[in-house]
């Protein structure tokens, strides 16, 4: 039967078959891991070999943005000097500080705003208009509240970040899907077990993307509080650098500065993945 | 307000005179300061109107003269056409090179000796002012503060006392004012390494005086005046007398192809200072009102601190005696001091005030 | 004999949507009631309400409890309920941690429970890895191993194959009978319904009211023959007609509008 | 008579654990198929892998389709696989415009489907705001609206009252005799997948693998007095055998460990 | 029989009766929120007058805090006298310019790493560590690539807010339970319609939170930006005012900062409740 054929001939054929993550998952895993790597890395070091190039043809007047190998070899003489390091350890010092104390009370406010309703109407405005004062112009006042030297610098990291934790963890909790309360309800959990095994873990990555946008902001805001105050510290070598237009230091302050942001950083996602066990179990498709 | 002699005797004839001139080494308090009769020296205009763009970190009443030289039209009237953009010293130095600033004004700090070190071509081409009591320390005015329980005789403070006291400063022993601090210190038998910086910004010293962060600070117009009645703090050192620490700084173009410009420029700069700013210019209303305007300052905070000396000239050996301490205290990246010639070019304002 | 669940007038909207209409049902300590009705009546929303996750919008629940267990109520979701970030084993140990169990009782409760549902196995895997029966089977599990005094279950076995729901319900028999636990068992089978059940409650379409209340007459232990009687077969029929007769005009008038 | 859908080997392993064993399975255009099996045992994820969500470890799946329908494939999930961000209507709908249906046709059919599964009044409401029930309805309206050439269906009437369940059981098999379509529908009923089905094929415990395939001998269209005939039961209670023989071996396996 | 009754006695009761909010749902709303209007402004004012007691009793030292009070008057002054008006005008319109072009990169970026694992393993490392890097600091780049005006501090609130959307969208897009994705599969849907009709809807939430955030960033940047360049807007007008030490001025500028991130926020809130009318639908527990 001929239209029985022509029918045969119009049949579309779609097949499933095991793909490359299947056929042998786990060599396909290091292969992405591999090409994830090799990515990640290689893009930067592309462009700081464009850079170089760039520099080194003249395209880019090296007296004001100086090559990446000048930075490094300005990096090396700054090391040898032990000019760098006490910096370093300074702003780690002062960042770690601002950070979990800014992190710890962001996260009460966060969630008790997120668990109360009156808490939330009666404080929301206030944070909000709060959070968008700049805390430099306020130096005055944290100067005076907490004197000189250490304390003020820690201060203002914590406040800062204190704003971007508890506006992430608030809205963390009142998206929590109103099915896990409510099972917790009839398992007679009280406020703190409600809190702690129900909407804690459900809050919980969203409470990381706040951690890691503040794990950011810590550093950013922590160069921007040693441009002013507290004699030393990567910001006070970046301004120094600028101020006297040493450019060198100054960018090996920005790149210190910037792999600082990208350690902390990616500490924080790790942490995340380590408390969050859950979240990857059962992803098939993800992975790819 | 206060006031400074003034050269008098404008020679006939000439665009501005022999008060438009004064010798170079000449650093007495009581030197009168260069000056032309208001109107002096004449606008020459142009053939053809130039452009150019000026930074200055801040409005305030020590840049007045470019402010006014602006809204006065006295740029117009030499058929050039100035803008004005705020912009930090530093951040406007990498502008200057790459051509996107003709100019900008500032002082000599560590920053600009680097800068030309490192073969960026900025050139200073005429000064600001200096405080009219400049080293007078008994009249309250900019310079280092200090508590009074400090020293042992208030009345007359030993510096050397300050060993190991903290001193507040935005940028530390960079800018220009560490040249008249170390003298001052060196003249009582300390350094300046002898005594430990507190990094905070000026608009917050006095804070910082008052809460105990810090024992000193260098505070500039305005920010003494909170203490200046105040029987608690002292003033122990003022900027140098009769020498302005910094002001115009021109980029290559207007040293090189566009001169005409550069020395009209500043030509505009002197008329304006003759006209509106010479003396006691505070005590003329119509001058407070042109800086309140061009400054968005209030004429009572203007009239808050003293008339200030402009002073177009620029002092012989300033560059040294900056430099000196900056390659003493390490603060600038080479080792011998580089001479005035490659620093300063005192042409465009002779030219300016000699009518070429 | 005294009421474990007594519900007077109870009705529940949902900004205009009325979910239950006046419901009056009184619940015996100790009775296995199952409740069908068509899709939508208001049946989870009942048990939500006596569970203490929603409050009526009228009338009124009266829960008494004897007090002889740890637990006073405890429920089985429709959508399971479990915690995606618990394994399959902290689900239901914390279940019975949080409420009194000491830790060797709640470990030996959770094994125990884990075995008769077939999830030993996966004790530690999370819920995002399970089967949809699986899942449901953990939820199951911590509503069992809590040994409520008045279980409340939403169609607890709809996702269960045909064995494991006979399995699963001759447990809930057992424990229903050891105890004489109070039991409300949401299901859309009328054989799961007649099997199990001391009384059979049909709701109305939405807003679900009692429509009708009959006593399953057969005695128990009820072995699986009975299905096979006469009498099953009637009371089976006369549940059905009942029901079709809510269906019916359920479809007729909520499939209006557009269509003919 | 053509394979619509031809499974070769087909195994799937998450991990350590493999979900479903290797499995040959041929599936005629036009037939039929009812699945059972044990929980667990893989029937969700071998719908998943012809639906082409998942891709096989091993083995292979030909699927062949006439190409005279708008849209090859559609699949009713276990857990509704609705957007609660669209509207009941728009659910529909959006699924019916992005297949290439032109606008007026979609809403015809979104309209016509709603009706026929009771939503109509809810067409605007959000499904957070509908019953579980309510909500499989939602993705049995998108997947009959579709009218896919082959219709993958996971337990699709588990949450639905016994008279919708009828109603709906009727929707499918005239949707089926029309258009002549492959329909694979998972089931825990074995009544429902007589009643249903060409064949039946039942699953061994996890990993699945076919242990039984029956032709379903009774001639279409099926009354429902069929239930009642003795080869009826006898064909039921087969199958239940070859079930509980899975399920009893699936127990024993997994229920081990700490508990006896 | 004494131990039935004994057991009788022992029954506990629990009753479930309409609360406040069932028994007159509307009135109940009305109520709430009421109240919440209350709270929400009452705890600022409360903080206000405070203040203000403070200062009128001498607590605080008027010439370097001034009170609530001062504040008003001067805002007053300085509204008469034009000089508030073009600062705020200038400042939104920068700010607004900033955080519409840096959303909307941003939100691309975020999207197309959320979406595609390798260009996300390509550049994650790379805008990691960027997004710490000062970005005042590399004002002279800025100058240099803009030139001057308007377009150096746009760009600067553009990249600062940039940086806070791509990591939300990108959190938010990974974060999209992989079973709406799975259906979107069947349904066959396009790259294209998947992310707009799936993807998109699932993520919006978490965007919705990133860009309340990154509102307030933006207005904290200008403020940042117009303290060391441009000659207007609100930042110049804090900066000028302690530079000049007219206090008053100072703070009139920090309050309208305030109010304006207030502002803003609340209008990215209500934009996000319009786009998401389902997020509300169901929420039977959340509305006390
Ligand atoms: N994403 C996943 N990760 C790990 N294991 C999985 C995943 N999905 C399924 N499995 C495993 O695969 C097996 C089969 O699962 P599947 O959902 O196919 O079962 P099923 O036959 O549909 O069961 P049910 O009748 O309960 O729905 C299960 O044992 C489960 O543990
Ligand atoms: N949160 C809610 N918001 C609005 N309406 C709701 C909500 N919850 C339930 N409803 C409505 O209440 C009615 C009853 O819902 P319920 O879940 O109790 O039905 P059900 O009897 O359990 O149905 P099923 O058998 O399908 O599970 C439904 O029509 C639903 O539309
Ligand atoms: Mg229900
Ligand atoms: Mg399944």
């Amino acid at each position: 039967m001929p239209s029985q054929t022509l029918t045969r001939a119009e049949r579309q054929r779609i097949l499933r078959t095991p793909g490359r993550h299947e056929l042998a998952p786990e060599r396909w895993m290091r292969l992405l891991r591999l090409r994830d790597l090799a990515l990640g890395a290689g893009v930067p070091l592309l462009l700081a070999v464009l850079w170089q190039v760039a520099c080194d043809a003249g395209w880019i007047d090296r007296r004001l943005y100086p090559s990446p190998l000048d930075i490094i070899r300005t990096a090396g003489d700054m090391w040898q000097r032990d000019t760098l390091w006490p910096d370093l350890l300074a702003s780690l010092r002062r960042t770690g500080l601002g950070y979990v104390i800014g992190s710890a009370v962001g996260a009460l406010f966060g969630v008790a705003m997120g668990l109360w309703r009156p808490i939330r109407a009666a404080l929301d405005p206030l944070l909000n208009a709060l959070y968008t004062v700049p805390k430099l112009a306020l130096l005055p006042v944290f100067l005076t509240v907490f004197g000189f030297g250490e304390l003020p610098v820690v201060a203002l990291i914590a406040v800062t970040v204190f704003f971007f934790i508890w506006i992430s963890t608030m809205s963390a909790m009142v998206a929590v899907p109103e099915g896990y309360r409510e099972a917790g309800v009839t398992l007679n959990l009280s406020t703190w077990q409600m809190f702690r095994h129900v909407m804690l873990p459900a809050a919980l990555p969203e409470i990381f993307v706040g951690l890691r946008i503040a794990a950011g902001v810590s550093v950013l805001i922590l160069v921007g509080v040693e441009f002013v105050l507290g004699g030393n510290g990567l910001g006070h070598v970046i301004e120094q650098g600028r101020t006297t237009l040493v450019l060198g230091q100054t960018y090996v302050g920005i790149v210190v500065v910037a792999l600082v942001g990208l350690v902390f950083s990616v500490v924080v996602q790790l942490i995340g993945r380590l408390l969050m066990p859950w979240s990857r179990a059962g992803s098939v498709m993800r992975q790819l | 307000g206060g006031g400074t002699p003034v050269a008098e005797s404008t020679v006939a004839g000439s665009p501005c005179g022999a008060g438009g001139r004064s010798d170079p080494a000449n650093r007495d308090a009581k030197r009168p300061v260069a000056r032309c009769d208001k109107g002096l020296p004449g606008p020459r205009p142009l053939p053809q109107t130039v452009k150019l763009r000026f930074a200055t970190a801040v409005k305030a009443e020590f840049i007045a003269p470019l402010l006014l030289a602006q809204s006065k039209g006295e740029f117009q009237k030499e058929n050039l056409d100035v803008e004005i953009v705020v912009l930090p010293f530093a951040d406007s130095v990498p502008q200057v090179l790459s051509g996107n600033l003709d100019g900008t004004t500032g002082s000599l700090e560590a920053g600009f000796f680097n800068a030309v070190n490192k073969d960026i071509d900025l050139t200073w081409v005429a000064g600001n002012f200096y405080p009219p009591d400049a080293a007078d320390p008994a009249k309250a005015q900019t310079g280092l503060w200090a508590r009074k329980s400090l020293f042992t005789d208030p009345a007359k403070p030993d510096l050397a006392q300050l060993k190991g006291k903290k001193l507040a400063s935005n940028v530390g022993f960079t800018s220009s004012t560490t040249y008249p601090m170390a003298e001052a210190f060196k003249s009582n038998g300390i350094s300046v390494n002898d005594v430990e910086i507190v990094k905070i910004p000026s608009a917050d010293q006095v804070t910082a005086l008052k809460n105990g962060a810090a024992d000193m600070a260098w505070l500039v117009d305005p920010y003494w005046l909170p203490i200046a009645n105040d029987s608690n703090y002292v003033l122990v050192a003022t900027q140098p007398a009769g020498e302005p620490l910094g002001g115009f700084f021109f980029g290559p173009a207007l040293v090189g192809e566009k001169r005409a410009a550069g020395v009209a420029f500043v030509r505009a700069l002197v008329r304006t200072i003759n006209t509106y700013l010479a003396g006691d210019y505070q005590s003329d209303p119509a001058a407070v009102q042109a800086i309140a305007e061009t400054t968005g300052a209030t004429a009572e905070a203007i009239k808050g601190t003293p008339s200030l000396v402009f002073d177009w000239e620029i002092r012989a050996g300033t560059t040294q005696r900056e430099q000196d301490w900056f390659l003493q205290l390490g603060r600038v990246d080479y080792k011998t001091a580089i001479a005035e010639s490659e620093l300063v070019d005192r042409s465009f304002y002779t030219d300016a005030v000699e009518g070429r | 004999m005294t009421a474990a669940i007594l519900a007077e007038g109870v009705r529940r909207d949902f900004g205009a949507v009325s979910g239950l209409g006046p419901l009056d049902l009184t619940i015996d300590d100790g009775e296995f009631v199952c409740v069908v009705g068509p899709s939508g009546c208001g049946k989870s929303t009942f048990l939500r309400i006596v569970a203490g996750i929603l409050r009526p919008t009228a009338g009124e629940v009266t829960i008494a409890t004897r007090g002889d267990g740890k637990v006073p109520l405890s429920m089985v979701f429709q959508d399971h309920g479990i915690y995606p970030w618990k394994t399959v084993e902290q689900n239901v140990r914390f279940a019975l941690e949080v409420n009194g169990f000491g830790r060797a009782e709640a470990r030996q409760r959770t094994d125990h429970w884990l075995g008769q549902l077939g999830l030993a196995e996966f004790r530690k895997a999370y819920p995002s890895t399970l089967s949809g029966g699986m899942r449901q089977r953990v939820g199951i599990a911590r509503a069992f191993a809590l040994d409520p005094e008045i279980l409340l279950m939403d169609e607890p076995f709809a996702a269960l194959d045909a064995q494991l729901r006979q399995v699963l319900q001759e447990e809930l028999l057992g424990l229903w009978q050891r105890d004489r636990r109070t039991v409300v068992f949401v299901t859309h089978s009328l054989e799961e319904a007649i099997l199990l059940g001391d009384r059979v409650v049909v709701m109305s379409a939405r807003p679900g009211r009692v429509v009708r209340s009959t006593e399953v007459p057969f005695e128990r232990p009820r072995a699986a023959a009975v299905r096979d009687s006469a009498a099953f077969a009637d009371l089976k029929a006369q549940l059905w007609d009942c029901l079709r007769h809510e269906v019916d005009a359920y479809l007729a008038t909520v499939s209006g509008g557009t269509d003919a």
